[in-house]
């Protein structure tokens, strides 16, 4: 085992247990801070796939920002506080964990699966490619060249997102 | 083409236009019941002209039929390409002349019977638009165009049934109407792609120049096919087990009974196995179901029709009762006589109704002045009504004598016809002399049950009520004149296609030859000896004159009481001191039980209970059941959706990574 | 020879983007207008006349395009430029314009004073055109999402109502967790092909040696999930019903009509397009779909007193029919769904309409019922109703008809001859639902003498009733111009190269 | 090459998620476990990325943008029903169903 996949293996270990956790949780900002430790393991494992940049902007942007507005919307519904379980009954609780597992044997095949030899980058391009053009520029390169139709759908998309929380949340009728 | 069959389109314009513009003036609420009428009336009027035009183009150079006239490509979807096209050829065209002749009278008839109702404008443009339909179901060139007149004539007819929407019942009636007529169009439907998927075509004249050559005679494809086409005839047709929506149909006005429900919507299916008669003769299974399930109706309609008070509901399954006999004729082959008694009965039929809504009118109106609520359709509230109706009395009588097949009126001669076809063709199987059998037995008790009505309406003492007798009279000439026509019409009608023995015979069945002569490759050679003819004549004769009078002595209007005052049926006590004392014992031995078991059997039991029970609103209330067991499962709890999206994202990724892994 | 943008230059992909762009700017533009004014109704009206102008003026560009069928230059490329394209960008862009035009009484008499309403609105027809238009997985899922956030907001526009709220939360969560299953499959055939773009995916999966093939075909399956849900297929319909009856009727229409118009636009392209060389593998599973969506979407629907609820399940019911278009897996199941696709829209906005006009404010139960004896008191609406409902039960002589013909040929093009049958009777068991409307309005008595008083239909609604069943009228009997456009559109869809692959 | 154990750990994460939606009623906790299986899919995204090429890592970055508009847009609406109900417990939002 190389060091780099025992590091994988470490935080793979870290996030399922996060995640474990983040889904059994009684209370909400527990669950919710446990996505943020998952979302932090994943940040690393994304830098060992080579995608340094996405890496930083899931700890930015997803656990950072996504996530606080999340704990804010808890605390601001003053949910944080334990009054009963949101969960089924053990019955419930056992049976769905059965369907989700039923769904993870039928997806973990996937493991096995190996993608088609003449679509495959030789190895160690994309490391080369972040090392020329920085993490960034690795990102930027296709994203406003390649992907620029996307990206301004995505301009609108958030534009519409805005106008529709506000409509909703605005307090005045 | 001759000119005026260039014009058949005009035959469908006049109704159409007549629908638009009295459904303008009912939706817009004018004031303009003159108006209203000469729209009705004049376009109908218009039509039947353009009829006779077309039909004496027709005749004048049959050799080229059948002309096909394309207004436009309708569907041009791949390669089930549709045109709205018309053809005109024998058939069609002494249909066109049948739908467009009655039609005309009937609105004729409904100016006088409708002329006080509030939705008069409403009722011509529903009766101008069921014209149209029936008119385009009549000239369709292919299967689609044909289904658009099938649906139509359903809609209108569903629409009219609940003419009078005050009352819940009538309304249901009209539902019941159309879902039936639903489940026989799903044969039709089916049938249709099935002819498509085997033809590759769905006009007439293709699909039966290349039936030939696409079917084997007698094969599983051929007779799926025809069968799912008779499914959507029973439905159309009113044949069992699809026939209980046709009595429930009566709710509507009468004249719309005379005209959708005796003369010419519920004969389309006759019309249709007639059209596709290639197609049924090559499939003999097909042929005798078709045969078979008629004479059955015929036979148990008529039984049914022994026991009813309500005149309309006589009536109603009388219509049931010839409807089979049609299909047995269409079903022996004797496509020809199927169209003949197809039109006869129009005329006689039509001309039954129309009396019977004399009749009821006049009651309606007796009751209405005296404010009673009696029910002006009950025979028990009739009886000697000639003295105040001696017209509508004598045309019924008529119309009478024509259904139940005294010689010399039209019923003789259609009736007697499809009987013998039948009967020439025992000497293949002895299944067809049981049809047969069950077709004499069957107008034995048409004679019986149609001079039991007469009896019980025209003759004997009155029973309407002191005080109402002083308002019944004969209804006026805008009424009597239809039933004048049409008695005239019942009485010659027979002309058109006298048997082979008698003089001058048969023009209708060399008119038709054109369009029947596909079939008669398939079909064996039937040949009676003029003897045995005139053997069947007299037995039919004989059968009709033993119906008739066996009622006229049987029955005894002067023991018969009033509806409001009717006992349980059990009034027998005193008629035991008659001096006809062996008429009672025939009375209790056979009438009795026959109509005991005609009311309380086959009516209540099998009709009201299993057909409509089980059958119509059973499997409807089944799938009612199962909605709302669906409705249950939307419990409203987020939880479950996901549940059941869960569980049908892992099936479905079962299915497609193919069961295994 | 028709006109070619080169959609490897910047100017060929802004011009490829041309309606999208127009719709976007004027969207943007009354984005400004809206947070200046926004306080009266005046100025919620003045929003609404603007944003049918708007999407006018990009319906006008759009069929400048189609009619000069422009094409593209270049191979690989984020957005297509086909009739298929421009006919669903129509279909849906007359969907919002048929909306915005109910609306604008609707909202007036529900009080809710609310001008975003139509800049959402607009929204969400660009997402619904870059999903139909779409030639990246990518692209279809940014604009599937952005229709979906904006009609999620839209669902809950009444803040004052308690059921809108219930209807935006269910359908917001239903549709996020759906949307996870969807970029699942997108994910895996990204990881099978290297490509999101469909034709490059087409070219792979149609070149593929299908050995060890678990990763495309889980893809595909995930990929039908997110697709079935957007369409509301059974098993993943349970949202619909829901959300449609909470959600103000204007967006239901608009979620009923244009939204599934969108969504099955996207689905056909991508199987058409990307996933044509494995059509066995998903016309199995939606031949599935499409029987039992038809069959429980009818079934269902029996039970229902509720008009608005009986047109939600009946909307699942032809998301079944248009299944079985897509079942065929041909282009000729493509031009059958944009015929049904453009008729449906068409009906099913005029039912709604004339369900909004016939509720009172603030009520939301209109059942069956209610309408009893409407023909009596406003006989044109009546008939309008009527016209919509036979056309919906696909009674001979309504665009209704055409269009379940249209189907059922692709259906019996292809040997789903079990499909055609299983709608053929569907359509019987749906007669036992629409014909009730038809009888309470025609054949019962109105249950007060000032029953159906309250009735209004506002100007631009009325022209949207008269409008809808003219043309379903003339559809029905003249079909074939739009047969013959519809059947165009789809043949656009019609993959390059047809590779048979066996399972 | 850590393709297959990422998209195992991908695979897990999703079920984890799909599982939590199953059995959470809260629905800001349903949403979390949303959060989680879009997570789970971006993994996948950006195993696929390093032997397809960085088209993988650019879907990741929209597919952030989506996540954020959609928690914007769904925290509203949970915000909204919130003044309805005063939860946001899902067993208690059923005045729609039939």
């Amino acid at each position: 085992m190389s060091q780099t996949e025992a590091v994988f293996w470490f935080f793979a270990a870290v996030s399922v247990i996060s995640a474990f956790l983040c889904i059994t949780r009684r209370n909400p900002v527990a669950s919710a801070l446990w996505l943020v430790n998952t979302l932090f393991a994943l940040a690393a494992i994304f830098i060992l796939l080579d995608a340094h940049f996405i890496g930083a902007l899931q700890v930015l942007v997803y656990a950072g920002a996504i996530m606080v507005l999340f704990l804010f919307v808890i605390m601001l519904l003053n949910l944080g506080r334990d009054t009963g379980t949101d969960m089924l009954g053990w019955a419930g609780r056992i049976v769905m964990l059965a369907v989700g597992a039923l769904l993870a044997t039928e997806l973990l095949v996937l493991a096995r699966v190996v993608p088609d030899q003449r679509f495959v980058l030789p190895a160690g391009t994309l490391a080369r490619i972040t090392e020329e053009q920085g993490a960034v520029g690795a990102i930027a390169a296709p994203l406003f060249r390649d992907y620029l139709i996307p990206f301004e759908i995505t301009s609108v998309l958030l534009l519409a997102a805005v106008v529709g929380a506000v409509v909703l949340a605005k307090r005045r009728l | 083409m001759p000119a005026t069959v260039g014009w058949v389109w005009l035959v469908l314009l006049f109704p159409l236009a007549g629908f638009l513009a009295n459904g303008a003036i009912s939706v817009l609420r004018l004031d303009a019941k003159r108006a209203v009428t000469t729209i009705g009336v004049g376009a109908l009027v218009l039509s039947f002209l353009v009829a006779v035009a077309v039909m004496a183009g027709l005749a004048g150079a049959p050799a080229d039929a059948p002309y096909v006239l394309s207004l436009w490509q309708w569907m041009p979807a791949g390669r089930l390409e549709i045109e709205l096209a018309l053809q005109v050829d024998q058939l069609s065209a002494m249909m066109l002349l049948v739908v467009t002749g009655v039609s005309m009278v009937i609105h004729v008839f409904s100016v006088g019977y409708m002329g006080e109702d509030p939705g008069y404008a409403r009722y011509f443009s529903y009766l101008n638009l069921f014209v149209f339909f029936m008119l385009v179901l009549v000239l369709g060139a292919n299967f689609p165009v044909m289904f658009v007149g099938w649906e139509g004539v359903g809609l209108c007819s569903y629409l009219l049934i609940g003419f009078w929407f005050e009352n819940e019942a009538f309304a249901n009636a009209g539902k019941k109407a159309f879902i039936m007529n639903r489940i026989g169009d799903v044969g039709f439907l089916l049938a249709m792609f099935m002819i498509f998927q085997a033809v590759g075509t769905l006009s007439f004249i293709e699909v039966f120049e290349y039936a030939p050559r696409a079917f084997a005679i007698g094969g599983t494809a051929i007779t799926l096919i025809t069968l799912a086409l008779f499914v959507g005839a029973i439905g159309k047709s009113a044949q069992i087990p699809l026939y209980t929506w046709l009595p429930d149909a009566m709710a509507g006005p009468t004249p719309v009974s005379a005209l959708i429900h005796a003369a010419t919507m519920v004969t389309a299916g006759v019309y249709m196995v007639a059209r596709a008669n290639v197609l049924f003769a090559m499939a003999p299974i097909s042929s005798f179901t078709v045969a078979a399930v008629g004479a059955i109706t015929a036979l148990f309609a008529a039984t049914v029709a022994l026991k009813q008070w309500d005149i309309k509901k006589v009536l109603a399954y009388s219509t049931v009762s010839q409807l089979g006999y049609m299909f047995m004729g269409v079903g022996v082959g004797a496509y020809a006589a199927g169209i003949f008694h197809l039109t006869t009965h129009a005329f006689f039929k039509a001309l039954l109704f129309l009396g019977a809504g004399s009749v009821i009118h006049a009651l309606h109106h007796a009751y209405h002045h005296t404010h009673s609520s009696e029910e002006a359709q009950d025979m028990r509230n009739m009886g000697g009504l000639r003295k105040w109706m001696p017209l509508t009395a004598t045309f019924m009588w008529i119309a009478t004598l024509a259904i139940v097949g005294v010689p010399g009126f039209s019923g003789f001669f259609s009736k007697d016809e499809i009987l013998a076809a039948t009967f020439a063709r025992g000497h293949e199987a002895a299944a067809f002399y049981v049809l047969w059998a069950v077709g004499v037995v069957t107008a034995l008790l048409t004679a019986f049950y149609m001079t039991r009505l007469m009896i019980y309406t025209f003759h004997g003492p009155n029973r309407s009520g002191e005080k109402e007798q002083q308002h019944l009279h004969e209804s006026p000439w805008v009424m009597t004149g239809p039933l004048l026509v049409l008695a005239v019409l019942a009485i010659v009608g027979g002309l058109i296609n006298l048997p082979a023995v008698l003089p001058g015979s048969g023009w209708l069945h060399h008119w038709l030859e054109p369009v029947t002569e596909l079939s008669a490759a398939y079909l064996p050679e039937v040949h009676l000896s003029h003897s045995t003819e005139w053997v069947l004549l007299g037995f039919a004769t004989l059968v009709a004159a033993l119906g008739i009078i066996g009622a006229w002595r049987l029955l005894k209007p002067a023991a018969l009481k009033p509806a409001r005052e009717a006992p349980e049926e059990t009034g027998i006590q005193k008629v035991l001191l008659n001096k006809w004392y062996v008429d009672e014992i025939y009375d209790t031995l056979i009438v009795r039980p026959i109509m005991w078991v005609s009311e309380n059997v086959l009516w209540k039991v099998i009709d009201k209970g299993i057909i409509d029970g089980f059958g119509a609103n059973g499997s409807a209330n089944l799938a009612r059941a199962m909605g709302w067991l669906g409705s249950r499962l939307q419990t409203g709890y987020l939880g479950t959706y996901v549940f059941l999206f869960v569980l049908g994202a892992l099936i479905l990724l079962r299915v497609v990574t193919g069961w295994e892994l | 020879m028709w006109p070619v943008i080169d959609l490897g230059l910047p100017g060929g992909v802004a011009l490829a983007l041309l309606p999208e762009l127009v719709l976007t700017g004027c969207a943007l533009c009354l984005t400004i207008l809206v947070a200046w004014r926004h306080r009266s109704e005046e100025d919620q009206l003045l929003v609404g006349y603007l944003a049918a102008v708007g999407l006018v003026l990009t319906a006008a560009v759009v069929v400048v395009f189609w009619v000069s069928d422009v094409r593209a230059g270049g191979l690989e490329s984020m957005i297509a430029l086909d009739g298929f394209r421009y006919l669903t960008d129509l279909i849906v862009l007359l969907g919002a314009l048929l909306t915005v035009l109910l609306s604008l009484g609707y909202l007036g008499r529900e009080r809710i004073l609310v001008p975003e309403y139509f800049l959402l609105l607009l929204y969400a027809t660009v997402g619904m055109m870059f999903m139909g238009g779409g030639a990246d997985l990518i692209v279809i899922f940014l604009g599937l999402e952005l229709m979906s956030v904006s009609v999620y907001v839209l669902a809950g526009i009444d803040r004052r109502s308690v059921f809108c709220a219930e209807a935006a939360l269910k359908y917001f969560l239903m549709g996020a967790f759906a949307s996870a299953f969807l970029l699942y499959g997108i994910a895996l055939i990204y990881g099978f092909t290297g490509t999101t773009n469909l034709g490059l995916i087409y070219v792979q999966t149609a070149t593929w040696v299908f050995q060890e093939n678990t990763m495309l075909l889980i893809g595909i399956g995930m990929l039908l999930v997110g697709f079935a849900f957007k369409v509301a297929a059974v098993p993943f319909h349970m949202w619909t019903p829901d959300v449609y009856d909470g959600a103000p009727t204007p967006i239901t229409a608009f979620m009923a009509a244009a939204v599934k118009a969108a969504a099955f636009a996207a689905m056909l392209r991508v199987l058409l397009e990307a996933l044509g060389p494995v059509t066995v593998v998903w016309t199995e599973i939606v031949w599935w779909l499409a029987a039992i969506t038809m069959v429980v979407g009818n079934l269902v629907a029996l039970a229902q007193r509720n008009l608005k609820r009986m047109l939600a399940y009946s909307s699942i019911g032809h998301a079944g029919y248009l299944l079985t278009a897509v079942a065929s897996g041909t282009d000729f199941g493509a031009g059958a769904f944009l015929f049904y696709a453009f008729a449906y829209t068409i009906m099913t906005m005029g039912a709604f309409a004339i369900v909004a006009a016939a509720g009172r404010r603030g009520e939301r139960d209109l059942r069956v019922e209610d309408l009893n004896g409407l023909a009596k008191r406003r006989p044109w609406l009546a008939l309008a109703m009527m016209v919509f409902m036979l056309s919906l039960l696909g009674f001979p002589g309504t665009a209704g008809f055409i269009g379940k013909w249209y189907i059922l040929s692709a259906a019996l093009e292809a040997q789903n001859g079990l499909l055609a049958v299983v709608l053929v009777s569907t359509t019987v068991i749906s007669a036992g639902y629409y014909l009730p409307v038809i009888m309470a309005m025609f054949m019962k008595p109105p249950a007060s003498d000032d029953a159906h008083e309250h009735v209004t239909v506002t100007g631009a609604a009325r022209w949207v009733v008269a409008a809808t069943a003219v043309v379903l009228l003339v559809l029905g009997v003249w079909p074939g111009p739009a047969m013959d456009v519809a059947g165009q559109g789809g043949r656009d869809l019609r993959p390059s190269v047809m590779i048979t692959v066996s399972k | 090459m850590l393709l297959g154990p990422s998209l195992g750990l991908s695979a897990v994460l999703f079920s984890l998620g799909v599982a939590g939606v199953l059995f959470r009623r809260n629905a800001i906790v349903i949403f979390i476990c949303i959060e989680l299986m879009l997570n789970a899919v971006n993994l996948s995204f950006i195993a696929f990325a390093q032997q397809l090429g960085r088209s993988g890592q650019v879907i990741v970055f929209f597919v952030m943008a989506v996540a954020a508009a959609e928690a914007a847009v769904g925290l509203a609406i949970m915000i909204a029903i919130y003044r309805h109900k005063d939860t946001i417990d899902v067993r208690e939002i059923n005045l729609l169903r039939g």
